[in-house]
Formats: C-alpha cells, structure tokens, sequence
C-alpha cells in the first residue's frame, strides 16, 4: 500500500511517501493506524499526539471505512489553504 | 465557465475580471481575494509556503463549484489557489462568480471559500526572521454551517 | 481608507485592487462589480445612460460607507460608481471592501450595494434601437432588510 | 424656492430646476405639492400619476417635512442605480 504525508505530518514522518505491506487482518482505516503505531514509534507519536485527516483515493474517510480498494492512502493535518 | 488553477505563479485580476464581463446577461461579479498577512507578533514574516495535494486539491475545488453551479444560478466561476512560497501581500486566493442576481453571486463565492478553507488540501508554514511553523486550522472556518 | 468617486471614465481593476493589497494586516478584500446588461427583449441595447444628483449621491455614499466601518471592522472600502452613456459588459460601479475576517468584508460589500441601490440618487435610461426607457425600480431590492 | 428635478420627472417637467416663490401658507412638503398641483396641469400630472420621493438639501424628506429653511428641493422617480 501506498502511503503518502502532507504538511506537519510528512515532516513528522520525515518522507514524502512508504510502501507498506499490510496484513490481511487489516480490513478499516481504524486497522491500519493501529497497525501502523505498532508498526514504529514515529507512527505511535503522530497518531497519539497529533490532527490528522485521512484521504483514500483522494476522498476523506472515516475511521470505519474499509481500504481494500484503495491505491493511495494520504494522511494529513488538518488543512489551512485559502 | 468553470475555471480552476492550482499555480505558483501570480495573475492579473484586470485580465481574469474581463473574461467574467464578456457575459452580455450576468450583471453581477463577486470577488474573494484572499493575500498573505503580516503576523500579528514580533517576529516578520518573510515568506509564507503553501503546500497542497495536487490530485485531491483539483478534484475538492471541482466538485465545490459544483454544488455552488446547482445551488445558485451561476453563469461563471473561477478559482485560482497558489503555492509556494509567497512574500506578504502577494494574492493567496481568487474566487470570482458571476449572476444574474447579485445576492447569488455573494452567496456563492461565500459559500465556495468557507467550503475550501475546511475541505480543500492545502497546508499554510509561515518562515519568519526567526523560524518556521505550521499555521494552525482557524475554529472559526469549521463553526460555519454550509 | 475611503475612496468614492463617480465619475464618466472607466477604471482599472488591477490599479484599484492593488491599493488594496498593500495593506499588511487584513488579508480579506471582497469586491461587487455590477456591469451593463443586454435586455432580455427583442431589442437591443445601444447605450445605459446613468443620470445623478451630484451632492445628494456623494453624501448618501460616504453616510452608507461610513455606516458600514461602524457595523464592521473596515479598514478600507472603494466605491465607484459610473455616470453618463455606457454599453453593453462596461461597469457601472465597483464596490471593495477589506477587513481582516473574510465575513465581514462579505457582510460589509453586500449591505453597500444594497444600501446604494435604494437609497443613493442614480437613475438609468436605456437607449435601444427602438425607443428609449427609464429603468423601473426592482421590487426586490426594496425587500432587503438592512 | 429652488427646485429641481431628475431623470423621469425632469422630462415629464420639461426642464432641470424652477425657481418657484411659495406662498407662506405653504408650511410641509405636503402643503408644496398641493401647491404645485393647482399652479400647473404638469405638476398636476406628475403627483398625481408617478412614483416620487422629494429631498430637502440633499435629505429625503416625508410629506410632514417643514421646508422653511430648506435652500434647495429636489423631486425625483424612485432611484435605479448601482
């Protein structure tokens, strides 16, 4: 799975984007950060410390939505354009 | 009319308004021009970075214009958002919308810059003469019921 | 800063947006342009011509435009609003407002033009390839509550 | 008294302005255009059959207005700009 960071959160994670292999437990949005904070503790520290917004295929989503058609996950703070 | 650009470059709002008053019928054009602030602190700002999500910053503008295009009467629309790096003053974001009625026309641009400020994928980090932060979502943007 | 004029001559957007932009602390600046429509008839528009009262228009503009830095947060506000022979798509008056909350320079912008076109002593006559018309006031401006 | 006139009811008159000496039993606006009614068909026309606001030195002005220290009126159709 591709992942992808914007703002705050890509400085946090300190990349731009990581391909993770997710388990095939991990079925909802709720799934991969749990999997993701276990996963390291740059991840644990964004999840429990900070704002962040989900989008799948460029839609937001919520925590229960189920990723298996996904190509792009992006995680981001949340926004302040206009 | 719909016209949508995402650029780093800066426009000329004389050259955008005139295409909008080509429109024999439409009387009424409403602007939104939104520019980067000074900071209310001691430091200077020197440069505010914009940072956006190219594929999902395109598709939330487009589809804000259109359920503005069904909820009003709009004849034209235009939305130029910029990133990069900017210097105070300079033009962050353009909203035209043109009417027949004026009332439309307020209530459309109103309505397309509330639903951008909260929805739309762009992230604001002011550099000052001291160092660099990430701006901080405005509670107010998200009280607002669209 | 309050700048009215009413005058023959066109203006340029561009120069006038730009004095709005040198303003540091207030980030939001909303304009109204309202233009010459064509008639929805069979008949042609050749020219809107716009007859005044001089003094009366000048102080119903600055009591309106100073009601408004009362009622919001102004900190500059352009009204120019047109006189004489105009055609077709040329404007016939411009109305920016800049505050530092985007919802105030909306709110501001919209009572301005509301305020103007039920109070301030401007009359149009359209001139077409037939005949010659005064132009009837609209009805639903003067159910705008302000 | 000066009084002038605009747009519609400047060509209804037939000209700009009229320099009109008002009896002194002329006291309100209301008792000015009784006045005018009687002094001539055209201003009979005018009130009688158009939509008309009056301004003392530049201030609308209802029909009760007392227009004695006023130095200039003016008579005008419901206003059409912006």
């Amino acid at each position: 799975m591709k992942i992808i960071f914007f703002a705050k959160i890509r400085e946090l994670i300190g990349k731009e984007e990581e391909n993770i292999t997710l388990p095939e437990n991990v079925v909802t949005i709720n799934d991969m950060v749990s999997f993701l904070k276990e996963y390291n503790k740059i991840y644990y520290n964004v999840f429990e410390n900070y704002d962040f917004f989900i989008a799948c295929d460029e839609e937001l989503v919520d925590m229960d939505y189920k990723i298996s058609n996904t190509k792009e996950i992006a995680i981001f703070p949340p926004v302040t354009g206009g | 009319m719909i016209d949508i650009r995402i650029q780093s470059s800066d426009f000329n709002f004389e050259k955008e308004i005139k295409k909008f008053q080509k429109n024999k019928i439409d009387g009424a054009v409403v602007c939104f021009l939104g520019s980067v602030r000074d900071l209310n602190s001691e430091e200077e700002l020197k440069k505010l970075e914009i940072e956006y999500y190219p594929k999902m910053a395109k598709k939330v503008l487009n589809e804000t214009v259109k359920k503005a295009f069904d909820k009003w009467k709009l004849s034209q629309c235009l939305i130029i958002h910029r990133f990069g790096k900017l210097n105070v003053n300079e033009p962050i974001v353009l909203i035209i919308t043109q009417t027949k009625h004026r009332k439309d026309a307020f209530r459309a641009n109103e309505y397309i810059i509330d639903f951008l400020k909260i929805n739309a994928p762009f992230w604001k980090k002011e550099h000052t003469n001291k160092d660099s932060y990430w701006v901080e979502q405005n509670k107010k943007d998200l009280d607002i019921s669209i």
